[in-house]
């Protein structure tokens, strides 16, 4: 092990922050924190204006190869980044999903075609982009797909059905859709992967109202969408395929990214304490430091996956998501009894506001990507290797 | 704040080396042949409680003993990641000798506080096993001030004066040296004192954990001026000395924490109720899950906590670190200990299956050097103490 | 010594009498009625933040106002039993209505430490619900005390000066009278306020939990020598009402937790996965017994606690009873309302399924009169001082 | 809802504790709050004389009908009484199996030649009886009993299989068995309740060593042994409702004994706390008090119970046995943790002793007589109505 940084890593985290120091001023300065998972209705067209700032300073989609317009970083120098950015306070990127997951996909899946067509708009932040996956009776069940598409004479698709859960399409041009290309298909077989322009007239954007008040989440309604004959990705069939490799992209260099933001998040919290007294009460302090040591464990535990310690199964990535979703839940819940009655009315004060979209939030976290059962079964299944749940019988 | 804490680790090479891989390997490859169930309930019945045999292999054939001594004493010059690597495979298997005492505790605090003079006169001898030392392993989180509570020493004509009791001494009873914290006049002291030593007595009772047997010591001693080690300017390695103790203790404990796992997942696999596996059901997967959970986290805490040990990290930030692990591990183990016993059913609380041995060790060991909930509180008193950020 | 607070309860009749049954039942079904997810949505959502005709047919056809007032005042003169039993169905479908703070904090308080004429005034239009009164609700386990921190009342010219501010006053924006806690030159004293009255300042903000608004109250005031209602001889009431309101807290947490598993239930045994309904996974049905087994033990806890004050246990016992069954209410809540948001998945963090609204007043509710853990040092507090047990 | 006390209820209460104040002296003295689970080795010779001074007192059955040699008592008396004998320090009953489980089970179902011939031992306090269910492929799924008896053409039985978990069988003159009566059945069919003398060729008994060192608990190997004719309670094939019937009578009045005992042990933990300085730990003392909160929580909940408060379904009942023994293991372990070092060694200190027994002994508690999650799975179905385990396709 050699947790040493060499000086090459050294200067490279000086270039990042310094030019965050100089570009995050102005009119940006009010997106210091702000976005993310939870906030992701703060200012979006300023955000939009900030993903253009970074794409001129060429620090959009820096871990894409160069020949895809990215800026090629290595994995030492990508996690490099996002640490600096978060450190920084840099705003949650609006262009996330097309930088962590179309683009790859398409990198890895998609026509020279398609990559000249939709990859110069993700590195430059001007497209952007939304994920129709689940489904109301396709949540856990992910593959349980009843969105249908057909081709129609012209080889264009059409797409009927209705995806849930699907952030930012009411600020997003295109969405990628996984739905069912060949009737009477089951689970993970028959699914097509379509790329598709949200502004039409058979796409309807609906939001969901959250418990916290926000509503970044998204119904969309398809009802005879068009697709073009090239906006395929993949073959007919291939569709789960394609979503999967594009599923494992959305793990890796960012979370220590994400880290540094719940290093943040924890210094809201030890600010409030001081704040309130709490800090010196005795179980508060022991939930402090219990949530710091949780830090510790996610930096590490992130360090042994990206590093590839350990055998072919990667134990740590396995407990990943289930870790860090739970230690963030109950630092939201840690930040409103350090809050007390400061938490019970909406806030504008930046000590506060955070905290309370913090705790009603992380709920979520919980819940997308793989609920806290779905993930226990698949420790207990992968990680462990024990039996399957048995079908029920017929 | 808590980033302050957070030193920055930027190189992502956290994997092992070929070295502490080949270390590793064969730990875990000689304990499962040296100290199986069977082995170790051998140990445990004996009477001095572990098997010399065994010792003297660990010692000679795989020289573990000079895995963290410098090379100038005949050591492998090696450090804190590959000590927690071995000690983690100890305690998977509760190997009973008395390498804990030796190397993670005498030859530890020699390396960081003593003088030149001792650590002439003990690292190599230590290194090559042929020393068998050990000091106090007290359960207040204050650490090695708290082992001196009941000690003085004075000089007296040349020679110190050393009076008083100590507690929780491991392995004493087996030890030729004893390494005893004392208050003198100019503070925390550290003194080499043979077992034999006159004026000295080692009170040995038999624990619940038999696998590691404590002593108490009364001293009325009068020895040469040489018996105190510790080199007065480098007092700052006694808390160096602590943290890493920790460490070592917390690799020990996951080890023994996965054993329950293992134990557990191997035995509902084979276990039949109402005409499946009891490992097929959903409750029975999630809550081997969250052993595994807390095993995995607790893994990285103790390699991150070891790396920081191999950085150039600050002996504040260390001492943290080795804190967060420690806390980490004694609560990951307990839980593991009593899953184990749960899961097992009625044969899991029998002596004859081994979730019981690891059980007891769980509770022994959860206070060694501080409890998880003093430790906690230690490490927020650091998180409140550093400077409010901006 | 932990015996010395089990006072002997002897009779086993612990069986709600038929006029208990009766008022129970009716409640639920009166509820059921006015107080569904929609009524409770559109109180939320109007100015006042409830139906003031719901109330009106509580104060007037069900006589709610009046169960625990003494007949001589036009009560039903029954006591904390029924008013649990009310409160714990109040609680089940987060009923919006000055109920809480007339009946549960306001009559409560009035009846345990009010003089005869301040009873004589105010008492019988509370019982028929004419009058809406309230008192502040301190997050500070000290309770009213802690709710005096920041008034002070004077005499002045045979009037009361009472000057300063205080916080989370619960209804206050609706309320015709607030019941005021000042430091006097005796002591604690407590104020009958008219809302209307000169130099008041009410301002209310809108929380998260728009079932219940709380507001800040801003005072300088000169009132009649009559606006002091406690009879200072009767002050040892003041614990008393605190243990009380105490327990219709929980009471109300115990139905809001209650409510949170049924939605729970009914919703996984018709949600499908994997093709089959949710609520068949095992891990599912243990997590629902789960919250099943905190919610009983809870509803034994209100029962028992609302038993004891309609016994003749002294007011130290009552207070640490009542501490025992709100410390358990926040924290069955508070698990509760996670747990069905959990269960819910996806929905559950949606504004449109019911959870959230439980989970709101879950997080508000948990430190009325205290938080758990406070709560928790306070019952350890009288453990420890009580005398050692032969 | 009525906790006052009838005067009537008073002078029993009266007359209880002065007869353990006269008679549990003397060579008795060292038997108190000795025995009972985790503790059935203590002195069981004493404690077996113990019986019979109870039995002089008319102390023993004091639940049974006046007709059945019991004392006919009420059930507030009976509680009245368990509450006294516990807050006493009276010893664990050595004749619990005969008076709390056979004894009902016989009245119940018994011939009278049956009642004739057993039950004056047990009220008498000189027959010591043993529970012969669980078997080592039987545990969490009792039915599933392998044990096989058949009938001789004297109409005698024989019995081989193997019994385990067998409480005090070391100790017991009889024992009674479910045992398969008619081969090939499978699950709570076709099983026969024999009543066996231990004391034969046919019989072995070996104890089983648990982790806290005793061996209270046995196997019992049966080869052949026999039962007469007349020593089959009910009808062959009537098995499990007999044995059902008995476990009912297991939960009940005895319950607040019970904790009158978990009392006594929690006074022991805050002595533990006074003499080690942790009653300062702030989280020593949360525990503390959440641990007495558990003491109420079971008191009223058994109330609850016994006055059949609420509807059909007595949810107060369904939660009982997974409540009580979940929160004595971690009393358990609050005890160990308050003693510190002082727990790691075997003591006699009866400060000590006690709760070390308390801390290994508890983890049997969440195990026996349904485990946590045979528990959790009862509450669930039966409690919540939610559906049951789906059988795996075959």
């Amino acid at each position: 092990m050699n947790l040493q940084s060499t000086a090459a890593d050294e200067t490279f985290r000086k270039e990042v922050a310094t030019w965050m120091q100089k570009h995050l001023v102005g009119k940006y300065t009010s997106l210091k924190h702000r976005g993310g998972p939870g906030d992701e209705e703060a200012d979006p067209a300023m955000r939009k204006e900030w993903e253009r700032e970074l794409a001129a300073g060429r620090w959009t989609c820096v871990g894409w190869p160069q020949e895809a317009g990215g800026r090629g970083l290595s994995i030492e120098q990508q996690v490099i980044f996002h640490e600096e950015y978060a450190r920084a306070g840099g705003p949650g990127r609006m262009g996330h999903i097309g930088e962590g997951l179309l683009g790859p996909a398409l990198i890895k899946f998609g026509s020279d075609a398609q990559k000249n067509e939709f990859l110069p708009g993700i590195v430059a932040g001007t497209t952007f982009w939304a994920q129709g996956y689940s489904e109301p009776g396709a949540g856990s069940d992910l593959a349980n797909v009843q969105t249908k598409c057909w081709q129609e004479a012209d080889g264009s698709w059409r797409v009927s059905g209705q995806k849930i859960w699907t952030s930012l399409a009411h600020e997003s041009e295109w969405i990628f859709v996984l739905a069912r290309c060949e009737p009477g298909s089951k689970g993970n077989k028959g699914l097509a992967f379509l790329l598709m322009p949200l502004n039409q007239p058979g796409i309807e954007i609906r939001g969901i109202r959250q418990l916290g008040g926000g509503s970044e989440f998204n119904e969309v309604f398809f009802d005879g969408a068009v697709a073009q004959a090239n906006h395929i990705v993949g073959a007919p069939g291939d569709g789960w395929k394609v979503a999967m490799g594009l599923l494992e992209a959305e793990r890796g260099v960012s979370t220590l990214g994400q880290q540094m933001h719940f290093t943040h998040e924890l210094d809201l919290v030890i600010a409030a304490a001081r704040a309130t007294g709490k800090d010196k009460n005795p179980q508060v302090r022991q939930r402090i430091a219990h949530a710091w040591c949780g830090l510790r464990v996610m930096r590490y535990n992130a360090l042994r996956m990206l590093s590839g310690d350990s055998t072919s199964l990667q134990r740590e990535a396995i407990i990943g998501k289930y870790y860090w979703s739970n230690w963030h839940r109950d630092l939201g819940k840690l930040a409103v009894d350090v809050l007390g009655p400061l938490a019970d009315v909406p806030s504008d004060d930046p000590a506060i506001r955070p905290l309370q979209q913090l705790f009603f939030f992380s709920r979520a976290d919980t819940i997308y990507a793989g609920t806290n059962e779905i993930q226990l079964n698949l420790i207990a299944e992968r990680g462990l290797g024990m039996p399957r749940e048995p079908r029920p019988a017929a | 704040m808590s980033g302050s804490l957070a030193c920055g680790l930027n190189r992502l090479d956290f994997s092992l080396n070929e070295d502490q891989i080949m270390i590793r390997d064969a730990a875990e490859n000689f304990l499962a042949d040296v100290s199986d169930s069977a082995a170790v309930r051998k140990a445990m019945a004996s009477e001095r409680g572990y098997d010399e045999s065994v010792w003297q292999r660990i010692a000679s054939e795989l020289g573990w003993c000079g895995i963290a001594v410098p090379e100038e004493h005949g050591g492998l010059g090696l450090g804190a990641v590959e000590i927690a690597l071995v000690q983690e495979q100890i305690g998977r298997r509760l190997l009973c000798a008395p390498f804990f005492s030796t190397v993670c505790l005498a030859a530890n605090i020699l390396k960081e506080v003593g003088s030149h003079a001792a650590q002439q006169q003990y690292l190599s001898s230590l290194a090559e096993g042929g020393l068998r030392a050990t000091l106090p392993l007290p359960s207040d989180v204050a650490g090695w001030s708290a082992a001196a509570a009941n000690v003085v020493a004075t000089r007296e004509s040349g020679h110190w004066r050393i009076q008083g009791v100590v507690d929780r001494v491991p392995d004493a009873a087996n030890a030729e040296l004893l390494l005893i914290f004392a208050n003198t006049s100019e503070g925390l002291g550290l003194f080499a004192v043979p077992a034999d030593s006159n004026g000295m007595q080692i009170i040995t009772a038999e624990p619940w954990d038999t696998t590691r047997r404590f002593s108490r010591v009364i001293m009325d001693l009068l020895l040469p001026a040489d018996t105190r080690v510790d080199e007065p300017i480098r007092s700052a390695g006694f808390a160096r000395s602590l943290a890493l103790a920790r460490l070592y203790i917390a690799a020990e404990q996951l080890g023994a924490a996965q054993q329950c796992l293992d134990l557990t997942v191997a035995y509902t696999a084979t276990r039949k109720q109402f005409g499946r596996v009891v490992g097929s059901f959903q409750a029975v997967k999630h809550r081997c899950a969250e052993m595994m959970v807390k095993i995995e986290a607790l893994r990285s805490a103790v390699y991150g906590a070891a790396a920081q040990a191999a950085s150039d990290a600050s002996t504040d930030i260390l001492a943290t670190e080795c804190m967060m692990a420690r806390a980490l591990a004694g609560d990951a183990l307990f839980y593991c200990a009593g899953e184990a016993i749960q899961l097992h059913g009625g044969v899991g609380f029998t002596w004859e299956y081994d979730p019981q041995l690891y059980f007891k060790r769980a509770q022994a060991s959860s206070h060694w050097l501080g409890d998880s909930d003093a430790l906690r509180e230690q490490i927020a008193e650091t998180l409140f103490s550093s400077a409010v950020h901006a």
